[in-house]
């Protein structure tokens, strides 16, 4: 595959449809050669970034639009999702250490903490016209 | 559509919730509603047999984390079963089998409480 | 359901992508409640109409669009399937009676017959941008 | 991701083909071709198997209405066998059972050409 191809998903804020996204990238993902390991860590992910919009960024409102665009390109697959809820900054969040974090009990925090350990690259802008996007990097290597 | 659906079955010397199709935000509270009223109840031996359970998401993991705590002071504990790979691995991911007890067996499960008490 | 619910979904015009398309058309068809039933007609009924924008109004060029909205509101499920490819006009397409279609043993032609079977309503508008719109309806009849 | 896939098994007194998965405009090529190496093996008998077909498209029907007209010349036939309650609605909707023998069992259909010949 040498063109960039683009698959785009408008989809309301509600976690109702949180199946229906997964599904979807992961038939893209299966679809461009993913082994099912790497599709279910890519489900994974883009779940926990959605979760986070509807949660955070829209707090629970239903019906506002969450963005997903899947590129696909020779060496690499990118998820971006955009919404225009609440911003914040990734950098304030501290990455919990699992072993210290588990001793303490404590209950959440846990997404952006995956979505880094099961994706290549991770970042979130604030763009200049006031959307959030959060992008995520898959690299194909010996995929067979 | 929703592809969650979880049966509690009180036995001894553990109350076991089975879990099945897919545990994310979405049907996280569902499970949660159930290890509420088991608290309420005073139950507080608890297997979670995942055999059936084809996903789960940090809202899921979300909900032992949540109720964990009160279990164990109360003397009761949350042990997990028959996760198939694609789950374990989650779990395995956060560390939990640091946390939690994972049987292969539900049956095993049962036992390490019957061994407990 | 009262408000109008919009899922939004822009994929490559190859016949490759027709199953990412049926899977997310039936998902949401199931999601809002039609019975396994009519979730395969609305299924097929996209299909047949995606595979017509890709053969007839993109002749098969790849990595054209192929824009598809599912509107969910209180009584029905509308598709809209949007191109900018070559139009055509639905009336001078004569439907075939199968009797004698079969009788004559011709092929093809049969897609936009199973599109008006298996929906309720079946429309092709020519917009005033050019684009070219397929418009098709289920309606929620007794549906649990 | 290509859910589809055929399995061609020549036997007497037909040439039986089982489809899998999906036949749509994207599959439908693959099942064109088999067919035509079949013609041009000479073998004109054939029994479409749709047991484990899930979903079929105009662009599948298509593929057999292309092909009857030149196998009946031939003295043979294209008979479907075991197709699921949802494939065989579309062959349905279509009047299919008026031009083509659908049959409940692969066996049978095989039987219907030993009476054939
Ligand atoms: N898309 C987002 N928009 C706004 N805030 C977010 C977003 N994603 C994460 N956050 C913030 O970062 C925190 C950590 O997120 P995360 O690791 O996913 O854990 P959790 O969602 O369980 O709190 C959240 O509690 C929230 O304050
Ligand atoms: N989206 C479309 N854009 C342009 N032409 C179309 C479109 N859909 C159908 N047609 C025209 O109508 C004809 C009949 O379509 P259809 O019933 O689907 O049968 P088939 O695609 O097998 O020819 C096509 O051959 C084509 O000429």
């Amino acid at each position: 595959m040498n063109k960039i191809t683009d698959y785009k998903l408008k989809i309301p804020s509600k976690t109702d449809n949180l199946e229906l996204i997964r599904n979807f990238v992961a038939g893209v993902a299966r679809k461009v050669g993913f082994k099912e390991d790497d599709v279910s860590k890519i489900e994974l992910a883009v779940d926990e970034a959605c979760t986070n919009v509807i949660e955070h960024a829209y707090k629970n409102e239903k019906d506002k639009d969450i963005d997903l665009a899947v590129k696909i390109d020779f060496n690499k697959l990118t998820i971006v999702i955009t919404d225009r809820g609440k911003s914040f900054d990734m950098k304030d969040i501290k990455m919990p250490e699992m072993e210290k974090y588990l001793a303490e009990l404590r209950v959440g925090g846990l997404g952006i903490y995956l979505m880094k350990t099961l994706m290549d690259e991770v970042d979130y802008v604030v763009r200049p016209d006031g959307k959030n996007e959060v992008r995520m990097v898959k690299f194909f290597l010996d995929q067979s | 559509m929703n592809n969650f659906s979880l049966k509690r079955d009180d036995r001894e010397p553990a109350t076991v919730i089975s879990l099945k199709g897919y545990l994310d935000a979405h049907t996280a509270p569902e499970l949660e509603e159930t290890i509420k009223s088991l608290l309420d109840e005073g139950k507080v031996k608890i297997v979670i047999n995942l055999n059936e359970l084809d996903y789960i998401s940090s809202a899921g993991l979300g909900v032992f984390m949540g109720f964990i705590e009160e279990i164990r002071d109360k003397g009761g504990d949350i042990k997990l079963a028959e996760a198939s790979d694609k789950v374990y691995r989650v779990f395995d991911l956060l560390g939990f089998p640091m946390l939690y007890e994972i049987l292969s067996k539900e049956e095993e499960a049962l036992k390490r409480f019957s061994e407990m008490s």
